[in-house]
């Protein structure tokens, strides 16, 4: 019985060990920066604009076509005497949160920087009771960018540390 | 008619249905302690924290659990059989109950002081193997029938090592009745002289109560609960209650005639309050000894199960019966008993050791079987 | 991978087991090709499982191991079954190919050389429609039981619509206005 | 007469099901067993139940997408599933892997291999009958594990770091100290685990012998793994084979002699330490600095015509990807070979004859993925 004393004492030595759990809703774990909810759409806070300009980049690269992008002319645009350099932004945008499979294309293949995975709890916590509320639309996508609420961490594909 | 309830002049009829509420108070509470106690203690010994949310340290989590388990739909399959299904938790959990009558709690706090209380009690409590093969049974549910035939020759076979070696004390004690042997134990406890019975009560009573690593009939990952797969709600809590009022009912039995329950072992009696601590300290120890193994070991195979039983946990014990009686008869010297019984606990590490390490063979059965099936 | 390895495929099969193969399958129509990793035998489909049984009990080449059984939709050309050998302790890998006009998907079964073929035929058969003459067990495996008619990796076999929950008239309240 | 007579006695064998909704099963399997009392006398398993046909899916999207779907059909080391994707695609284009990111692609890969491995250990332990203690530690390893790759790749599960070329991005800059770090945790976690099992005698009672399975009828059935290399079989694609940086690395492949049950688990227990003293090599011989990518990377990737039937070693077995291309963006065809699939093949050979428990057992020491077998 050598070796059940064994296994007793094992489960002896980790009953004098600290906790290894988290009591999860009251207390959440750091995320790291780099971390990947669902995508967002990012918000020029100098010009008070999104970055997108609806060129459909990630909707076409979307490997589970959890997007829709339509996009009209800048009303802001200097031509017709506003402050921003974009012809064209986004008119309307859904992301399928349901549907989305967190695999990063998006961000790589943008071209203005305008979609990041959001790296906040906020991402991850987005249980609903209808699959419908998961489509986010416009208004969702920017806000959390708005308010300035996720730290910004766009890779850069291939970039190394140095 | 009239009769003494502590101190108190009542009519017998009131006084049982008195003693009746004492104890169902008692033991729902204990048992609701009991479940939370367990709960946090695994949770320790797997380095979680356990339930927490209800109450300071979750201690209402429990009653929480009752008032869900209560509020649930009772639910029958539809081809159950109605009878059985439906009296089977009632089985199971009416015997367990009656062994209350028995315990020696503290001096003079039990229900009845009988004669032949440890016989009564082992003949109480074998009587729930009927409950459990009725619920298996019943429920018309093949996981449930495979457990509950578990769980029937599973109690049974372990029913003959729970019983002789509490003879083997009763031997000893020359009584059967609990509270006389808890008062001779006033200097030194059976386990100094009987380690080996108390040894066997120990496994036995962890088979007996199915608990690890003896859950056969109930493997969660084998059966899926066994015989309750198919109970829901009270009926289900009435099984559970059972399992732990036997759980507390072994333990306390096992303090008593084992650990000298209430009995301080520098002889003299202690007052009411230090007699709750030490018996709460000694049937403490056991069941957190129970806890301990449920973290800690795997389960047997029914056939390694029983043959532990009648294979090793029987011989040993008639052995230990019949040094007891070479002893009592000759009047050998009591010291005889202990090295006796140190050298049988000694036998039944090692033999069990080397029944687990016996040489790898594919039994002739399967070989056979294996043949059919290609 | 080293840069060998990953050149494109050449008539020269220098350096493979190439010359093995060939006098183990003597009497056996068999066209090589060299792959990027193993060297790949086309065998008419009537002579398959004869010549993958001499590729196991061949003492120099003893492919005792079936690593993959699968097949290639090329439309008009007809279909490709593939056979993935290996041996467990000659350490050297083959690949076996037999083409099927897609009039006649018929094979025979390679569970008489391979237990391990059993699974793999059954799943490429339903996937690809294709028929393993002999085989001992005939069941859909990953397909529901009763959907024999239908062979999803076909390249004839459509993808299903996406359903989109998404886009003008979701009947969100804020969008109309 | 007589027969008549005992005919009267005949018992019926019962069939009972267990799955796909069985707290065994790992998954949504489900297996008839066909019992006479205790013992099995046939097992049929029934697979299927999470097949979402990723290859078709793969077929339809170019090389970088298919990423995503490789994670997905072996989520327990989507690392390992990755990297057979991925050199797949190198090997067809004719890419070369800068050093760098070599090692942190094989470092990676046995961190995901211990995970896997651990989780194994849990899993299986609960199978034995020990309330949950084993999970908890299996879990907190992985944990640490997972934390890690959350830290270099973003996300715990379905990492989509590997890129055909390389890796996506750099890890961070305390990479090596944070692996280290990890490794001292798993070292804890592997003697945890080796006293709580390796020398318990109910443990040992309820395993060896159990699940017998012979090295010919391994090799036969397509086994792979440790499954197969409890059988005395030493066969490892990462020793056969030498993929990545495996060559420059000394190690061992860990095998049983008895191929049951014991065995399994016991190879895996050793496989732990193998993999820890692998990583450890990796670090010392990972440089600090240099690039992950090729320096030319066309913006949509094209491989020639071509076919590969790539391999490596997942932690279940030979992951293979078959790839074959017709000069497009994306897959003509792609077979996953599965590890699991072909060691479930074999489980009606290694559970009849044995008891029900020990079927179950059987089920958990070939350690399946159903999301792998059913793809």
């Amino acid at each position: 019985m050598k070796g059940i004393a064994k296994s007793l004492l094992t489960t002896l030595s980790t009953f004098s060990r600290k906790p290894v759990t988290r009591d999860y809703p009251n207390v959440h774990k750091t995320l790291p920066e780099r971390d990947r909810a669902f995508p967002l759409l990012l918000w020029d806070q100098e010009i008070d604009e999104p970055f997108c300009t609806g060129c459909h980049a990630c909707e076409r690269a979307c490997p589970v076509e959890c997007m829709t992008v339509l996009m009209k002319d800048n009303p802001n645009h200097k031509s017709v005497g506003g402050t921003s350099s974009r012809r064209k932004i986004i008119d309307k945008f859904w992301i399928d949160y349901a549907r989305c499979m967190r695999c990063n294309i998006c961000v790589e293949v943008c071209n203005f920087d305008a979609i990041a995975m959001n790296n906040t709890w906020t991402g991850h916590e987005t249980s609903v009771h209808d699959r419908k509320d998961l489509v986010m639309d416009l208004q969702m996508l920017l806000s959390q960018s708005h308010a300035g609420a996720i730290k910004e961490w766009v890779p850069v594909i291939g970039q190394t540390n140095e | 008619m009239n009769t003494d309830l502590f101190g108190l002049q009542v009519n017998v009829w009131a006084d049982a249905a008195l003693r009746l509420q004492l104890i169902v108070v008692f033991m729902t509470v204990v048992v609701m302690g009991l479940i939370w106690a367990e709960r946090r203690i695994l949770g320790r010994f797997q380095q979680r924290i356990g339930p927490q949310k209800t109450g300071p340290f979750g201690l209402l989590q429990s009653v929480a659990d009752a008032v869900k388990l209560v509020g649930k739909e009772d639910l029958r399959p539809k081809n159950a059989d109605p009878w059985t299904f439906e009296l089977a938790p009632f089985l199971v959990f009416i015997p367990i109950f009656m062994g209350f009558v028995i315990v020696p709690f503290l001096v003079g706090w039990n229900i009845k002081v009988l004669e032949l209380g440890l016989l009564y009690f082992v003949a109480i409590s074998s009587v729930n193997i009927v409950g459990w093969v009725m619920a298996g049974w019943g429920s018309d549910n093949r996981y449930a029938m495979i457990g509950g035939l578990r769980a029937a020759a599973q109690s049974i076979s372990y029913e003959l090592p729970l019983v002789l070696s509490l003879l083997a004390v009763a031997m000893v004690a020359g009584t059967l009745n609990l509270d006389e042997i808890v008062r001779q134990q006033g200097s030194v406890p059976y386990i100094v002289w009987q380690p080996m019975a108390f040894a066997i009560f120990f496994i036995a009573a962890l088979a007996e109560l199915n608990r690890a690593p003896f859950d056969i009939p109930v493997g969660e990952s084998e059966v899926v609960g066994g015989p309750f797969v198919e109970y829901s709600g009270i009926r289900w809590s009435m099984f559970m209650l059972a399992e732990y009022a036997g759980l507390l009912i072994m333990a306390v039995v096992g303090a008593s005639v084992f650990l000298g329950g209430y009995a301080w072992p520098l002889g003299e009696e202690l007052g009411l309050g230090w007699q709750v601590v030490l018996v709460g300290a000694k049937a403490g120890l056991i069941i957190f000894a129970v806890f301990w193994i449920r973290a800690s070991l795997p389960r047997l195979r029914i056939d390694q199960l029983m043959g532990y039983s009648w294979k090793i946990l029987l011989p040993l014990v008639l052995v230990q019966i019949l040094v007891n009686g070479l002893v009592l008869v000759y009047g050998w010297s009591e010291a005889i008993l202990g090295v006796v019984g140190l050298a049988g606990v000694v036998a039944l590490v090692s033999i069990t050791g080397r029944a687990a390490n016996r040489p790898r063979q594919i039994p002739a059965r399967a070989a056979a079987l294996k043949g059919e099936a290609a | 991978m080293t840069t060998e390895e990953t050149t494109q495929p050449v008539a020269d099969f220098s350096g493979t087991i190439w010359a093995e193969v060939d006098r183990a399958l003597s009497g056996v129509t068999v066209r090589p090709e060299r792959g990027l990793l193993d060297v790949i035998a086309h065998i008419p489909r009537d002579e398959v499982v004869t010549a993958l049984r001499r590729l196991k009990t061949d003492a120099a080449l003893h492919f005792d191991y079936l690593r993959s059984l699968t097949a290639i939709d090329r439309e008009a050309d007809g279909i490709e079954v593939v056979y993935h050998l290996y041996s467990t302790d000659k350490k050297h890998n083959l690949t076996v190919k037999t083409t099927l006009p897609t009039t006649d998907l018929n094979v025979p079964t390679a569970t008489t050389v391979w237990r391990a073929a059993n699974w793999l035929e059954r799943e490429t058969a339903e996937m690809f429609g294709i028929q393993f003459t002999g085989h001992p067990d005939p069941r859909t495996l990953l397909m529901p039981e009763d959907m024999t008619d239908v062979h999803p990796l076909l390249k004839s076999h459509p993808l299903a619509e996406i359903e989109v929950l998404q886009g003008e008239g979701m009947g969100y309240p804020e969008e109309g206005a | 007469m007589v027969t008549e007579r005992a005919r009267e006695f005949d018992t019926q064998d019962l069939l009972i099901n267990v799955g796909p909704q069985h707290p065994s099963t790992h998954g949504v399997f489900r297996m008839v067993l066909e019992i006479d009392g205790e013992l099995v006398k046939d097992v049929i398993p029934y697979i299927g139940y999470l097949h979402r046909g990723a290859e078709k899916l793969c077929e339809t999207m170019d090389y970088r997408q298919g990423i995503g779907f490789m994670d997905r059909t072996e989520y327990l080391a989507a690392f390992n599933a990755e990297l057979s994707y991925v050199m797949a695609v190198e090997a067809l284009a004719g890419l070369e892997v800068p050093e760098r990111a070599q090692w942190i692609r094989m470092i990676l890969c046995e961190l995901n291999r211990i995970s896997s491995h651990f989780m194994f250990m849990g899993a299986f332990g609960v199978d034995t009958g020990v309330m949950g203690t084993p999970f908890i530690y299996g879990w907190r390893e992985r944990e640490g594990i997972i934390d890690l790759f959350e830290e270099i790749s973003g996300d715990r599960m379905m990492y989509a770091y590997f890129r055909p070329g390389g890796l996506a991005w750099d890890v961070t800059t305390n990479f090596k100290a944070r692996v280290r770090e990890v490794l001292k945790s798993i070292t804890q976690g592997i003697k945890d685990f080796d006293g709580l099992f390796t020398e318990n005698e109910i443990f040992v009672a309820r395993t060896k012998g159990v699940g017998y399975i012979s090295a010919e009828d391994a090799i036969d059935y397509g086994m792979s793994g440790p499954s197969l290399r409890a059988s005395g079989v030493p066969m490892d694609v990462r020793k056969d084979e030498p993929y990545l940086k495996y060559s420059e690395i000394d190690f061992k492949v860990i095998t049983g002699e008895h191929g049951d049950v014991f065995d399994r688990y016991h190879c895996r227990l050793q496989e732990l330490r193998e993999s820890v003293k692998i990583i450890e090599q990796c670090l010392a011989k990972m440089p600090d600095t240099g690039p992950i990518m090729p320096e030319k990377m066309p913006r949509m990737l094209r491989t020639p015509p071509g076919e590969v039937y790539l391999r490596t070693e997942a932690p279940r077995g030979e992951y293979g990807v078959y790839l074959v291309s017709n000069g497009g963006n994306r897959p003509y065809r792609l077979k996953v070979r599965s590890a699991c699939l072909s060691n479930l093949q074999a489980l009606k050979q290694m559970s009849v004859g044995q008891y029900v428990a020990d079927a179950i057992l059987v089920l958990g020491s070939i350690d399946i993925v159903l999301s792998e077998v059913d793809r």
